[in-house]
């Protein structure tokens, strides 16, 4: 053997132990999405607290395999695991459910309360996308938590699928969290539609003051009637009204704001992480992925018109008409789809401020997703 | 299996009429939610007499501040430190003390102002929302 | 099958789906407890930062469960059980002894060691307790953990109870709890009883200072002081002085700022919230559960006396008076029982501040109470 | 059984005996806890010789702000910023800071204090725990 | 066993040939990196054209404040409060609101500068790195 | 049994109770190191935020355990164990690297990238210590967790011991920490015979500035590029760069402050005092352990002459002349070695500061050092 042959020998020794033997096309192309995922948030400003996180996370995750070293979030003791098993229990949404709690302010909502029922409306979208998935042929279990991306709300969809369908958490979670970042793309087209110019200039009046002693009140009697009637939403509502007390009642200010900023943060950094993590190739890379986001594009877009028409429908009834726009909020993806109703608001009138307004069916579809997420669990579980 | 359309699984017990039952529920749930919430200001009042008609100010100030966005683009982006829900009483404790210890006198030179993400976390609609620039992303 | 006839058969399928048809009159019952636990937090405000949780936890707890859905802390596998789990092996208190630890300022009783003494004497609250318990045909081990409420310290207790009886965790927490919120209502009367107005007069000599120096060799020192004594104290004990240290050393000040407050806070909220969910109807209300109400308020009432006639006891040989009341803070429930004797003694004279004095006993007490803990963990674990 | 008087489990090793032992013992580790407190001071200045005779300023200074409670009613609520255990050095540096960069002048309009039970966390026996009004719970 | 020296061990698969290899991947993956490095101003210079040669004034501002240790002594320690990067928006948001209320005027008393350790923490490279009595540790 | 008699039994009964009759010589020594540790910590100011957890832990673990009770980091149901997992699993040390990377300013190393070769050049001292540990008799696994103590890197040396010879933990986890703490001791007299006065006074031009594109695009490259070539890094170089990228992309600023912050202490805390507590003399007081130390110290000193050497040797091709000086400074040790490079070279020269250019090596010594780690985790795992 002479030097060159050795050397040859040994650099293919050490090209054996690097990455690149097995890295194949599926990783190459999830490492692509991740890099554009990343791209989106920073340029575009995308949900950016959930997509670099994701985004990062795919690139991890396709890093392809070393064999007998347990690394991926699949790999039994592997560190991913360990910080996978919130996401996989369902830990991490419920979590996050606390600090969001702690964060939202339900006064517009409780200032005029008509408007929650834009939030009930949109959950058309969960439904019809549940209905759409079982013609695709999935099982009621995968149908159900495919359904609930509807709901445009990222941790009640992972944990949804995490009791329903395991197995498709990792697209379903991708595939509501996109859509989320692309509400101000899906939405706006959808909303001009079916509105009319004269529809889109209605001006809402005024919102009322609401009383320190209504804003205690609301969680504890919210959660009550939305867990009385649809116990499967226990953990996400009590979590969401949990935190939403400890935020109004005034005498628990330092929990509140650790729920809503150091908790919630150490969460979603791994959340998001790991449910990128979670998208190796292999496991992703299959026809489900593709008509998981094929079903969430019907169900952002069900959802809008539902919300849209919804208005529309309550309007014939209401001598105060609403301005329809607002109906679009319905679909959670909180904030975004309220910021998306109050610019095309302000297309139509640059004098309509609609952002308040729109705040009230948001945070309502949170609501109503998550009660949506309960039926669903407490009918398909067993 | 997969991709192919099959209409049976709609008329199982988990196909429509789980759909329409879930709807109902969501509606009726979110309805007895408008209900209590319409009702709740009355149902207080009644409670309370008329001893305490008067709202107390603290909530009431609190209120007008996030309530009234036609109003507030006149005022500045921090101009009710207290309202802000990062602000931990410690830190406006400290400025008081601060404030307190008189003579001197300060100036911030610079200030980064609040990423629009970062607003947006707090759902709290303020004015800085409104920019509808938030919606035509920054290129980089 | 007419509409009528379909319609009734729809609604009542409906409402199976909901927590209606299982809720029983004890859940009933709970959810009001719970609501009165949130009531005393905000409006009288009691110890809020432990009420708000548990009450809140006491009403989640208590929606009643739905037939196959994990959703409990008592069902595998579900949300609420991983969280509990914290609860369950006594991991969350030695994780709030080390916030405490961390914000506690022990200059006080550094300046004023006789006081410390206090801090013992009131123990005789939980060995008392203890003995009650026996003789009302609780075994050893139960009576132990029943105690250990004469401590006046949550976690302390949730500690003890995980170790040796777990099965009366919720009842035993959830006592403590009330009536550490309580101390205003139940010291009073005793400390009142048991002094003279003469008594009551005592004021005390200002504190002498106390060097950095001593501050940070007392952690150092009372750990293994206490460990060498009572080893089954280690854990509690221990993170109780490597917070303070963390705090004292001057050059860790950023891990003791985070331990004091993001950390503590995250584990207030999990352990109050996991203590509430904790107590199911069907788990908390049997006829343990009354007579542990009946032996806590027992126990506070001894440790209270206890302290207040070792003060007198101890002024018979000490030539500088001791106010008797400061006794009564011997109790720990900081900083509740400590304000209590302030106000008592504010009440004969109101120039007399003993607030600082009587932090001195306050925390004396907890130290006490975590050695009672491990004596009786130690003596009982066999 | 639960609920009727047993005295025979009292005169078990697991009943008196244990109690007595129980208290004792604390009694002896908190007694020795007190010699060595009261020792110790003696024994710094023994270890120290006279070189280091004056105390180190700085925990002079901390500790005279929270040892003299009769004198601190005449003090404002935040007049000694570096005893707060919440506020970070970070905060105080940024104030100085601000300080240092000179001209304009701050007036903080509004606060809001700490809540009792806020403070009460602290445990630092500030003179807000004094007021008496903490016991007597607010109706709201 | 342990503590005999056996030189077997060096000259199988896990022994110098291991770390031969170890040695050769540290330095091609590190050579990489400079080579990456060293060519991505110019692959974003190209990929930009000249449309924003101008690089954009906060990064600028940011680095310098970072990079230019030998004028940097003349600045007080806490001059730049943006580029701390324990400060967060709120904190300086709410010296900002402060300072617009106007009127009043602060001194802060006293202030601990950071200790050693915790500066060491951010990495950042100020100049109170550069005070080597770091290295002459303070006896108490 | 008279009086006395009946008193002497029982003093030795309570005697019995505590933790004297099981102290050994070997957790007294432990306990006078672990007292060392925490005084070095605070009087002479030496990774206080990591000695002064792992001395107050190494005093804990060596109170002498009672039988019976679950006490220790080894004994299955305790706190501690529970605790301890994440230093067993190795899942504390990717963390801290993702609140490291989320504080980490890599603007010098982008700015000068030739001087990343010196944290290349620094690995000599892993791999020599890993050859040195074979000749002393360590088994392969041993020999490679034992030569990353050269890496000088607290949370790299953890996670490869936990993956490779966890019996070995606590003893290179201490030697690391250790060394550490005393590269301001142990560097300079190396750094001052490798290198001649001329040397030591070479000036490093002034930094180029870096822009926003750049710090965003490193991270992410960077990552690519390393794991590619050394998989098995994959976790702690992942969450390096990823709490890096949080850091530079400006959008997610909220979730990098808290992985710097709250997240990173929380972690600190804990794997500290676990690591402290984990070094019970029977498992510890070894004669495995004193070689570890003769090891860790050999490691630290061929680290540091490595970089410096490298350095010489650069400067043979180079027209503008690097301080050799720098070359110490890959020995990562944030930031301890680039300290120590800038008081060393202000000793010669008061006006040159190299301390911003030293940050250059060290930092890529961290990278440097976690490839190392990959490489000797994928080669023998298997
Ligand atoms: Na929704
Ligand atoms: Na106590
Ligand atoms: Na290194």
């Amino acid at each position: 053997m002479n030097a060159i042959e050795f050397l040859t020998t040994k650099a293919s020794q050490i090209f054996q132990t690097t990455a690149f033997p097995s890295l194949e096309v599926g990783n190459a192309i999830m490492i692509v999405v991740g890099l554009i995922f990343v791209y989106l948030a920073i340029a575009k400003d995308y949900e950016p607290l959930l997509l670099v996180p994701i985004g990062f996370g795919i690139i991890v995750g396709n890093i392809p395999a070393v064999e007998g070293m347990p690394l991926s979030v699949y790999d039994e003791g592997s560190v991913l695991r360990y910080l996978y098993f919130g996401v996989e229990r369902g830990v991490y949404p419920p979590l996050i459910f606390l600090g969001i709690g702690a964060m939202t302010d339900f006064s517009t909502m409780l200032s005029n309360p008509k408007l929650i029922l834009l939030g009930a409306a949109a959950q058309i979208g969960v439904f019809g996308t549940f209905l759409g998935a079982l013609v695709l042929g999935f099982d009621p279990h995968e149908a159900g938590a495919i359904g609930i991306i509807g709901g445009a709300d990222g941790p009640t969809a992972i944990f949804l699928s995490s009791r329903l369908a395991p197995q498709l958490l990792g697209a379903i979670a991708i595939a509501a969290y996109s859509y989320m970042a692309l509400v101000p793309v899906i939405q706006p087209p959808i909303m001009k539609l079916l509105t009319t110019k004269e529809e889109r200039l209605i001006r809402m009046p005024p919102s009322r003051t609401v009383s320190t002693r209504e804003r205690i009140l609301f969680p504890i009697i919210a959660f009550l009637v939305c867990t009385m009637l649809a116990p499967g939403a226990i953990v996400l509502i009590g979590m969401l009204f949990f935190g939403n007390l400890l935020k109004e009642c005034t005498v628990t200010d330092r929990l509140a704001a650790t729920a809503r900023s150091g908790m919630i943060d150490i969460v979603t950094i791994l959340l998001g992480f790991c449910v990128g993590a979670s998208t190796s190739a292999p496991y992703f890379l299959k026809q489900e992925s593709i008509l998981i986001f094929v079903l969430g594009a019907l169900a952002f877009s069900v959802a809008t018109a539902s919300g849209v028409l919804f208005a529309k429908f309550m309007n014939l009834f209401l001598r105060t008409k609403i301005n329809p726009l607002l109906g679009a909020a319905g679909v959670s993806a909180v904030p975004d789809s309220a910021r998306v109703v109050h610019m095309v608001g302000r297309e139509a009138d640059p004098q309509n401020f609609l952002l308040m307004h729109a705040m009230a069916p948001n945070v309502a579809g949170v609501i109503g997703s998550a009660i949506a997420a309960g039926v669903l669990w407490s009918q398909l579980a067993n | 299996m997969l991709g192919e359309l099959t209409f049976d699984p709609l008329f199982n017990e988990t196909g429509i009429p789980l759909a329409v039952m879930g709807m109902l529920l969501v509606f009726v749930a979110l309805s007895i939610l408008v209900g209590v919430i319409t009702a709740m200001p009355h149902i207080i009042a009644l409670l309370e007499g008329n001893a305490d008609a008067a709202e107390p100010t603290p909530s009431h100030a609190k209120s007008s501040a996030t309530k009234s966005p036609t109003t507030a683009p006149s005022v500045g982006p921090n101009s009710d430190p207290n309202s802000d829900p990062e602000l931990s009483p410690e830190l406006i404790a400290v400025i008081a003390a601060a404030a307190e210890a008189e003579l001197g006198a300060v100036r911030v030179v610079r200030m980064r102002p609040l990423t629009p993400s970062e607003i947006a976390w707090t759902l709290e609609g303020r004015l800085r929302h409104h920019a509808s620039h938030r919606l035509q992303p920054r290129n980089r």
